[in-house]
């Protein structure tokens, strides 16, 4: 109910900011339009995601962002270097993440940051298969994706 | 500018027409969406390049570009892509139900 | 000043798109082709909102949306059809 | 002032930029379809962020315009990049394309054999019902 | 200004869509269809005698004032041709109704039928060039639906084909638009005659007028014909008949309007010359496919080319007689061509070929189909005092007079082949002993009595045609006294 | 009406009436109502003779006045005598017929119908003063005759015969009529009486010759006259009676009757007389010579027909020699040529009409008219040898019948003709001719008699052989007993029916027939007479030893077969010219438009000269744009070297892009908004449905096609790019649209130009540009559809290829991640979607544009959770949608009619809304959402029929 809620205000914001137009009938407008999308389509919405954890959220954020940079740049120079000395494969990963919402999160973080990529989640909705550019060991690459992502994902969903 | 895009005109057209002229079909088709890059491209050039902004009052600029070829062009791009879909899809259906989309191949079949 | 690194970017862009282009007709797998075709999409909207700059204009913000929503789409039909064989299934 | 904005923007621009191209030539060069969605991944994120970036801030600045279009852009970019490569790259192993020999693991291979022995058996059971 | 201009596209455009309600059910169908065509009808025919009694009638879509708005524009000629359209749509789609089976009803052979009407008469009114090639495109892409209608390989190769040709000449009618925009400015068809006056001709103009005849004269299958007999052929009877009907004489409506308002002849515009030439080689081209074809259809398609070049050879003498002549004929064409269409898919139906070869004997079965079929081609041929006579006269007449000697003389001799063809197919078909045994089931082999009914009422209205030729006549001097001054046209559509 | 006209139209009527007519009386022969016809114009002609004071009657009727084209019909002498020849011999014909035709076996009705328009249709072109009149009755003696000598249609011999009847006469007929129309442009009129009146002036015209050549070919071939004669001996496969008529009083005389017609208008051109003459002798003596090699009755008649037809056109001939008030000492002998061609005219019908009718007579009787199967018909039917006999020495010109005065007369004419020749060899010809023709047709007339009846009986079917009926008998023995007493008795009809006849031709003509008399002194005709007899009678008597002599002349080149030659090589011609060029290939049709594109156009541009290239004037060129024209070239030309399907679409689909990239470059978003979305759906349909197919085969193509397709290619590119350079140096105006700049928002209410010129100024090429797309969508959801050969057997065998790897290689991979992903952005596209719909009225984007996003979102949940999925979430025919979309812009449009606006006419105002703000609101809008509608269910009914026929 939350969620839908929230995709409501989403929408009005939304209506308002592409007008360009910062106004209460713009919102309103657009939380009209909301309301109508959800009573239409709301066969598909589940429960869903959405709590406010504010601060969890920045926290992800910011992990987000300093994987990105590391990872991005050793990718470059692996890209660019004469030889290439990498060690790819595909790595199995289970998670501990029980939603879709946050198992989705978590597949786009992993792919968003450069060196690893989701390739497969297993029927069980647990088990993520995650190719990896370069892979020292495996079970520290598991390692650092729970440390990070995982955990913070948890903290904004929990 | 008009030069160059008179060019490309060209070329569009050109191509487009070699490609219709070759036997397979999707080629054909390939052929008939150069064709109308190149019309609409025309259309464009034809109208004098560049003198001014977007047609957009909102923009406040001194001067805008003639809006009329682009009403026109947006129509014929409407009006092409339905017709073009119609053609592929026949085009499909001829391959699917003669097995070829070999227009010589699809003559002999068909007047069998 | 502006312009010239605008239109640097441009021509740089322009680059990417050649080498993309370059993976989209050699391949070898299809789901290269689309790897490529995916990235095309997004160095034209780059490349856009380059213009829209360089014109002084917001007028092309909306096709950033739209080479968002539609390169995105067309990735995601073509790899459901490569691998399954169809876009839309029936079930 | 604005000048100096400008060109900063437009310097951020330049840097997305180039960030493009490095992606590209990673796209060309790299051994296998799977890698080269890492290096297609690339400008989803950091060129496109930077270039859209740039243009945001050149924008707010100079134009005096605070575009959420553009930030709405980047938002989408950002949501369908990752999945649009998981997709593709998913639908490539899954039509057996093969990984760089020099790939040192395939955890995916066994389970998805298994995977698959299970759903033939499930089929013919289905037959014979018939 | 009066939306009546608007009602013969906009009539048959609401009841199409209006069909599209109601795909599973026939009869609704049916009778929403007749009852849409007889309003098209009724209005054209009112416009028509409004035409003729209070001149031009125009209307501005949208208010908008020629040359920025897109007016149609219904003089004597369009009204006439509108109204000829109409009916002759009539009697295809009564035909129709029941010839053409269930499938092609459920998947929505009435709206296509009624589509194809709106662009036909759309393309007739219209006063702007670009809304003529939408017009266009309304009529081809029905024509395409109702060509590929039905299933067949040969109707899917032949779609194929006339699309192709179809799209191909589209594309260069927006090309030629582009260009005449580039140059003079407008795309009302009123103003550009004006501004192409004042600019006097020669030079591009010249070399424009000859693209337009290029995408016209495919269109209306002027010397670049070879498309036609294929297309024709394939679908059937009715929707034959409705092509062989209207869709060339739509191009060739495009062809007169614009070598007698844009490009007027006596402007020092060369392309007078070259459709006098592609006239006569489409008439000589035209008999031989016709000498040369063996089997039903194909001859009554090659017959459309030569009556197309014939019509083409009024266009290319453009006196007033000449273009009198014309629009006679092209009147009387529609209901001819339609007429020997229909007979021919109850002959093609009863004999379960449309082989000459294999046909034989039918008058036995079908008297009254092979008689009216004798009459229709004797009408075709122009023998008097039936419908084709008195065209055929007038355009003879107008170019013995305008000293076009060679071309009376390929027309005369044309006519002759018409003659020749259709008789002799009608003599295979209806005389001589009949084969064996059919090659289809008999009851299969029926041709029901409604539809020869209607094939019956449209033979009638061929032959009062030529009786009562005065009517024709005085028709069609009225729609040339339009044709031959453009600045009625230009003062009623868009003055300065 | 004038009684003129009523008997003109009584035949026509009365053949229209008689299908209802004899159902009335089933059991009446249908003949004995078609009696009525002829009898009432017999009486009505003669009514009008008695009634009238000798001066010509005229009347009109309105056809098509404003064309000056009427039924004009005059009544003289001429006229006078052709009318009651059809009217009598038509009443004597149709009694025969009723005889001859057996009610029960043949489609008597048709039969009659036939021959009444036969007979009006003969009566129409001797009755009509208009020379377009004239034509038309004359192309329906064809038509009509064509009817009858088809009447037996299952005979391949009759319908062989029927065309030739046609295609000759008509061809005359078409020729006829070029040279009445240059007539009336000379003459600036088509009424012969006026322009009988103007001969002089029209003397003058340089029309004249070419006009009275094409008249000329008129005459000769419906008159038989040679090398045209060909079709009138297979005109015999026709039932008798009808032979009887055609080669008496109707068809073949329609020629002689025009040639007498226009004997004042042509009178004295050389042309005119000198063909007549030489044309009618060679017929003459060509036929003649012709007939006696015939074994059958009827083509033996056939042939004199043809030989005695020539006899008449020369008199006409020699009767034109001097025009009407020719100062020449021989002046007089026109007009006796004239008299002594209308009395052989008189004979000929009464004799060959018997003649027919007892061909008719022997073969009703015997079975057979092959002459060596016949003879000695004498002894079983007397009555009739009597009737063949008469009408045979009438034929033979022999005393006291009707044949020797008008065979005197004829040697006369000959005569005078060499005495008028003033002893040229041409003019010696001319009586040397005639006596040769003249002694076959003394032998070929005895034949005829002879062979049939006389000698021995060489059938064995005595007891069936015997005189006919009375029904049978009558007509002959009226028409024996004619062609007797018109040499007997010549004053009885020469006064009142020749002599006005004359006057027709030779106005000032003194009496001709005064001195006609079968003894009038020995006189050097009455020496040729005798001198034919003698050698006549010779050589019939010889002719069996003669005979197989003449079998073994063989004419070099026979009339008839090269008349088959003729129509066979036409046939052949044709079929090779139009295999030439006619494949039925796509191929060959998309060449042959390109190559008359540029050869057109470069001729255009080379006739015109007067072309120049101003580059002068043209905008500027950055360095991004120069890279990326020659990128799009290099794009473009790259195209044709793709090997695969694929690489080819992707290479396009470049195309496409860079041409959105233009788009934006020009300063037009809508356009690259629109173009994008375009390009990319139908990059991917092609994708899609063409991955499948097998690798694209190398073109297996010659290098010359190669060339020649490259060559035209790059022609026409070449065209279109100097024309439009050409017109772009060559700019006459300024454009129209400052208007729509001005305009768009004070009077529109739309800041968006391009959008408001979309549903406003044009919005009438939108709401017809939905329709296509709308018709497009049906279409191809009926394409798919509908069941398709070669698709119905992939039905049967179970699983589709997609499903088999679905169920047996492949387990369904997880789509979490598209599915949770797909649900949040829904959200975002489709209101990006309406946004686009409502804010284009003044930014980009508008109904099409927003309808494709919409469309994309329902796409990409299709993708994510199944079409089925969808359907349940949103159970709307997407049909319906787009049907209710195009109704919902053509009421937008309709609206208007209640205001007494236009079509189309739209209204806008300010308006604070409850949700949607302060707004321009124009009804534009609505026509707009219209768009959306429609688009909306046009791409979903096209994706879904697409996605689903998978
Ligand atoms: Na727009
Ligand atoms: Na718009």
């Amino acid at each position: 109910m939350a969620s839908q809620f929230l995709i409501n205000l989403l929408i009005a914001f939304l209506w308002m900011f592409l007008y360009d137009d910062l106004s209460f009938t713009r919102f309103a407008a657009g939380f009209g339009l909301g309301l109508l999308f959800i009573g239409l389509l709301n066969r598909f919405l589940k429960r869903d995601f959405y709590l406010r954890k504010v601060k969890a959220v920045l926290v992800l954020l910011l992990i987000f962002i300093r994987e990105l940079f590391l990872s991005s740049f050793t990718v470059i120079y692996q890209i660019l270097k004469p030889k290439l000395t990498i060690r790819p494969g595909i790595v199995a990963m289970e998670t501990r993440l029980k939603s879709d919402g946050e198992l989705t999160l978590l597949a786009c973080l992993i792919c968003l940051t450069p060196g690893t990529l989701t390739l497969d989640v297993a029927d069980d909705h647990r088990t993520l298969y995650i190719h990896a550019m370069d892979i020292g060991d495996a079970e520290q690459l598991r390692q650092q994706i729970r440390s990070t992502f995982e955990r913070a994902i948890m903290e904004v969903t929990r | 500018m008009e030069l160059l895009l008179a060019l490309a005109v060209g070329a569009l057209f050109g191509v487009g027409v070699y490609m219709i002229l070759a036997r397979s079909l999707l080629r054909v088709i390939l052929g008939l969406s150069l064709l109308t890059h190149s019309v609409h491209l025309l259309l464009l050039t034809m109208s004098g390049l560049k003198r001014g902004a977007a047609p957009l009052l909102g923009e406040h600029a001194e001067r805008y570009v003639d809006p009329l070829p682009q009403a026109l062009i947006l129509t014929s791009i409407v009006i092409s892509f339905g017709v073009t879909s119609l053609y592929f899809v026949l085009a499909y259906k001829a391959y699917k139900s003669i097995g070829t989309d070999d227009t010589e191949q699809l003559r002999r079949e068909a007047n069998d | 000043m502006v312009d010239l690194l605008l239109q640097a970017s441009l021509v740089l862009l322009m680059l990417s798109i050649a080498g993309c282009m370059y993976r989209l007709l050699k391949g070898p797998s299809v789901s290269d082709r689309i790897a490529a075709l995916d990235t095309i999409g997004i160095l034209l909207l780059s490349m856009i909102a380059v213009f829209g700059m360089l014109q002084g204009t917001t007028v092309y913000f909306d096709i950033i949306l739209v080479i968002g929503i539609v390169s995105f789409i067309g990735t995601t039909a073509f790899a459901r059809y490569i691998e399954r064989g169809a876009v839309m299934e029936d079930e | 002032m604005n000048e100096a904005l400008a060109i900063g923007s437009a310097v951020i621009v330049l840097f997305g930029s180039v960030l493009s191209l490095f992606s590209a030539f990673g796209l060309i060069r790299l051994p296998d379809v799977y890698l080269r969605s890492h290096a297609a991944t690339k400008s989803a994120t950091l060129g496109v962020l930077f270039i859209l970036t740039g243009a945001f801030l050149y924008y707010t600045f100079v134009h005096d315009v605070v575009s959420v279009k553009l930030l709405l852009g980047i938002v989408f970019v950002f949501l369908t990049g990752p999945v649009a490569g998981h997709l593709n790259a998913r639908a490539a192993y899954r039509t057996g394309v093969r990984l760089w020999e020099r790939s040192t693991r395939d955890d995916l291979k066994e389970a998805l054999q298994q995977e698959r022995a299970q759903a033939k058996k499930q089929a013919e059971i289905r037959d014979k019902l018939r | 200004m009066t939306n009546l201009v608007v009602l013969p596209l906009l009539l048959p455009l609401c009841t199409a869509v209006l069909l599209l309600f109601f795909k599973e059910k026939a009869i609704l169908q049916r009778l929403i269809s007749a009852a849409g065509i007889a309003a098209t009808a009724a209005a054209s025919a009112l416009l028509l005698a409004r035409a003729g009694s209070d001149g031009m009638q125009t209307l501005a879509m949208g208010g908008w004032a020629a040359p920025f708005g897109i007016v149609f524009a219904a003089d004597f000629f369009a009204a006439l041709l509108v109204t000829a359209a109409s009916v002759t749509t009539g009697f295809c789609l009564a035909y129709a109704m029941g010839t053409v089976g269930p499938e092609r009803e459920r998947f929505y052979f009435y709206p296509f039928l009624n589509f194809l009407l709106a662009g036909v008469n759309g393309s007739f009114l219209t006063g702007d060039l670009f809304n003529l090639f939408v017009c266009f495109e309304v009529m081809l892409i029905s024509s395409y639906a109702l060509l590929v209608l039905g299933g067949t390989k040969r109707q899917l190769k032949a779609t194929l084909g006339y699309m192709l040709v179809n799209i191909v000449s589209s594309t260069l009618f927006v090309a030629g638009v582009a260009y005449l925009y580039g140059m003079i400015g407008t795309l009302n068809m009123a103003q550009l005659s004006a501004r192409i006056a004042e600019a006097g001709s020669g030079g591009m103009l010249d070399v424009l007028s000859v693209f337009f005849l290029i995408v016209f004269s495919l269109k209306a299958g002027l010397f670049l014909f070879f498309w036609l007999p294929e297309a024709y052929e394939a679908p059937p009877a009715a929707v034959s008949a409705l092509f062989a009907a209207l869709l060339t004489k739509v191009g060739l409506y495009a062809l007169i309007r614009t070598f007698t308002l844009i490009f007027p002849a006596g402007h020092g515009l060369a392309a007078q010359e070259w459709i006098a030439w592609m006239a006569g080689a489409t008439m000589l081209l035209g008999a031989a496919g016709a000498l040369a074809s063996k089997d039903v259809m194909r001859i009554l398609n090659y017959n459309i080319v030569i009556s197309v070049g014939f019509l083409a050879f009024g266009l290319a003498v453009s006196g007033e007689k000449s273009l009198q002549g014309a629009v006679f004929y092209l009147i009387h064409d529609m209901a001819v061509k339609a007429l020997l269409f229909l007979l021919a898919g109850m002959m093609i139906r009863a004999a379960g070929t449309g082989r000459l070869d294999e046909m034989g004997g039918l008058i036995g079965r079908l008297p009254l189909v092979g008689w009216m079929f004798l009459v229709a081609s004797l009408a075709a041929a122009g023998i008097p005092p039936l419908s084709g006579f008195g065209g055929k006269l007038l355009l003879v007449q107008g170019g013995l007079e305008a000293g076009s000697h060679l071309l009376a003389g390929i027309s005369l001799a044309t006519s002759l082949v018409v003659l020749y063809t259709l008789v002799r197919l009608f003599m295979r078909a209806f005389w001589g002993e009949a084969p064996a045994s059919l090659p289809i089931p008999a009851e299969e082999a029926r041709v029901s009595r409604a539809h020869t009914a209607c094939a019956a009422a449209l033979c009638l209205l061929v032959v009062f045609m030529g009786l009562g030729s005065e009517w024709m006549v005085q028709a069609s001097a009225e729609a040339a006294r339009t044709l031959v001054s453009p600045s009625d046209y230009i003062d009623a559509v868009w003055k300065e | 009406m004038p009684l003129l006209h009523v008997l003109l139209l009584l035949p026509f009527l009365l053949a229209a009436a008689l299908p209802w007519l004899s159902r009335l009386a089933p059991r009446l022969h249908a003949g004995w109502i078609a009696l009525a016809g002829p009898l009432l114009l017999l009486a009505g002609f003669l009514r009008l003779r008695t009634a009238g004071d000798g001066a010509p009657l005229s009347a009109s009727m309105p056809w098509m006045p404003s064309l000056g084209v009427n039924l004009e019909l005059r009544l003289d002498g001429l006229a006078m005598l052709f009318a009651l020849l059809i009217s009598g011999i038509g009443a004597l014909v149709v009694l025969y017929s009723i005889f001859y035709l057996d009610r029960r076996r043949e489609a008597v009705g048709r039969f009659y119908a036939c021959l009444l328009l036969f007979m009006g249709a003969m009566l129409g072109v001797v009755l009509s003063d208009h020379l377009i009149v004239l034509y038309g009755f004359w192309e329906l003696t064809s038509v009509s005759s064509f009817l009858l000598i088809a009447f037996w249609h299952r005979r391949q011999a009759s319908l062989d015969g029927a065309l030739k009847s046609l295609l000759v006469t008509g061809m005359g007929g078409l020729a006829m009529l070029a040279g009445f129309l240059l007539l009336g442009i000379a003459g600036d009129s088509l009424r012969v009486s006026e322009l009988i009146g103007s001969a002089e002036a029209l003397a003058a015209s340089p029309l004249l010759l070419p006009a009275m050549g094409l008249i000329l070919l008129g005459v000769f071939t419906k008159s038989a006259q040679f090398p045209f004669h060909i079709w009138l001996p297979d005109a015999m496969e026709a039932p008798t009676p009808v032979s009887a008529y055609l080669h008496s009083a109707t068809m073949v005389k329609a020629g002689l009757y025009l040639a007498a017609r226009l004997t004042p208008l042509f009178a004295g051109q050389q042309l005119w007389y000198g063909s007549l003459t030489a044309v009618g002798l060679a017929t003459l003596v060509y036929g003649s010579f012709r007939a006696i090699k015939q074994t059958d009755l009827k083509a033996l008649l056939a042939y004199s027909t043809i030989s005695q037809l020539g006899l008449v056109t020369a008199l006409i001939g020699l009767g034109s020699v001097y025009p009407a008030g020719s100062a020449s000492p021989y002046a007089a002998y026109g007009a006796a040529a004239a008299a002594a061609g209308l009395l052989h005219l008189l004979n000929h019908a009464a004799f060959k009409g018997a003649l027919f009718m007892t061909a008719g007579i022997v073969d009703h009787e015997t079975g057979t008219r092959d002459l060596r199967r016949l003879g000695g018909l004498i002894r079983f039917m007397p009555v009739t040898f009597a009737v063949s006999l008469a009408a045979s020495l009438s034929m033979a010109g022999v005393p006291p019948l009707g044949g020797f005065l008008s065979k005197e007369l004829f040697f006369g004419s000959a005569l005078n003709a060499y005495r008028a020749g003033e002893g040229s060899l041409a003019a010696l010809l001319v009586p040397a001719v005639a006596w040769t023709a003249s002694a076959f047709t003394f032998v070929y007339s005895g034949i005829f008699a002879w062979r049939t009846f006389g000698g021995p009986a060489r059938e064995t079917r005595e007891a069936a052989v015997h005189e006919p009926s009375w029904g049978l008998l009558a007509p002959p023995l009226v028409l024996a007993a004619a062609a007797l007493l018109l040499g007997l008795a010549p004053a009885l009809v020469a006064p009142g029916l020749l002599q006005p006849a004359l006057l027709s031709m030779h106005p000032a003509a003194p009496d001709a027939y005064g001195e006609l008399a079968l003894w009038h002194g020995v006189t050097p005709e009455l020496l040729l007479t005798a001198a034919v007899f003698a050698v006549g009678g010779l050589l019939l008597y010889a002719a069996p030893r003669w005979a197989p002599l003449h079998r073994t002349i063989r004419l070099p080149l026979s009339w008839n077969g090269m008349y088959e030659r003729l129509l066979r090589g036409l046939d052949a011609g044709s079929e090779k010219l139009t295999a030439a060029y006619m494949d039925g290939g796509m191929r060959r049709s998309a060449g042959y438009i390109f190559l008359a594109l540029a050869a057109f156009l470069i001729v255009a541009a080379a006739m015109a000269g007067d072309i120049s290239v101003v580059l002068s004037g043209m905008a500027p060129v950055t360095l991004f744009e120069g890279i990326a024209v020659l990128a799009l070239i290099a794009a473009t030309l790259a195209v044709p070297f793709a090997q695969s399907r694929m690489m080819a679409i992707i290479l396009t689909g470049t195309v496409g892009y860079m041409v959105v990239l233009f788009f934006v470059l020009f300063r037009a978003p809508d356009l690259a908004l629109t173009q994008m979305i375009v390009e990319t759906v139908s990059v991917t349909l092609f994708l899609l449905c063409f991955y499948h197919l097998p690798a694209l085969k190398r073109e297996r193509v010659a290098r010359r096609t190669k060339l020649a397709s490259g060559l035209i290619a790059g022609a026409a590119g070449l065209a279109m790019t100097l024309v439009a350079l050409g017109a772009l140096s060559d700019r006459k105006f300024g454009s129209i649209s400052d208007f729509y700049l001005r305009n768009s928002y004070e009077l529109a209410g739309g800041k968006n130009v391009v959008n408001v010129i979309l549903v406003d100024f044009r919005g009438f090429d939108t709401m017809l540009e939905i329709v296509v797309l709308g018709i497009a969508s049906y279409a191809i959801y009926a394409i798919i559809r509908l069941k398709w050969p070669g698709e119905a057997e992939e039905e049967g065998s179970g699983l589709r290829e997609s499903e088999f790897r679905l169920v047996y290689e492949d387990a369904r991979s997880n789509d979490v991640i598209l599915q949770t992903l797909a649900k949040v952005i829904l959200f975002l596209i489709l209101t990006f979607s309406l946004y686009l719909l409502f804010a284009g009225h003044h930014q980009p984007g508008g109904g099409f544009i927003g309808a494709l996003m919409t469309a994309s979102a329902l796409v990409l949940m299709s993708i994510a959770f199944g079409v089925r999925t969808i359907r349940k979430a949103l159970p709307v025919d997407f049909r319906i949608v787009s049907a209710c979309g195009i109704s919902l812009a053509l009421l937008t449009g309709i609206g208007s009619f209640a205001f007494g606006k236009p079509f189309l006419s739209h209204a806008f105002g300010y308006a604070q809304l409850p949700f949607f703000g302060q707004n321009e609101l124009a009804t534009a809008v609505l026509f707009d959402l219209g768009v959306y509608f429609t688009v909306v269910g046009i791409t979903m009914t096209i994706i879904l029929a697409i996605g689903r026929d998978k």
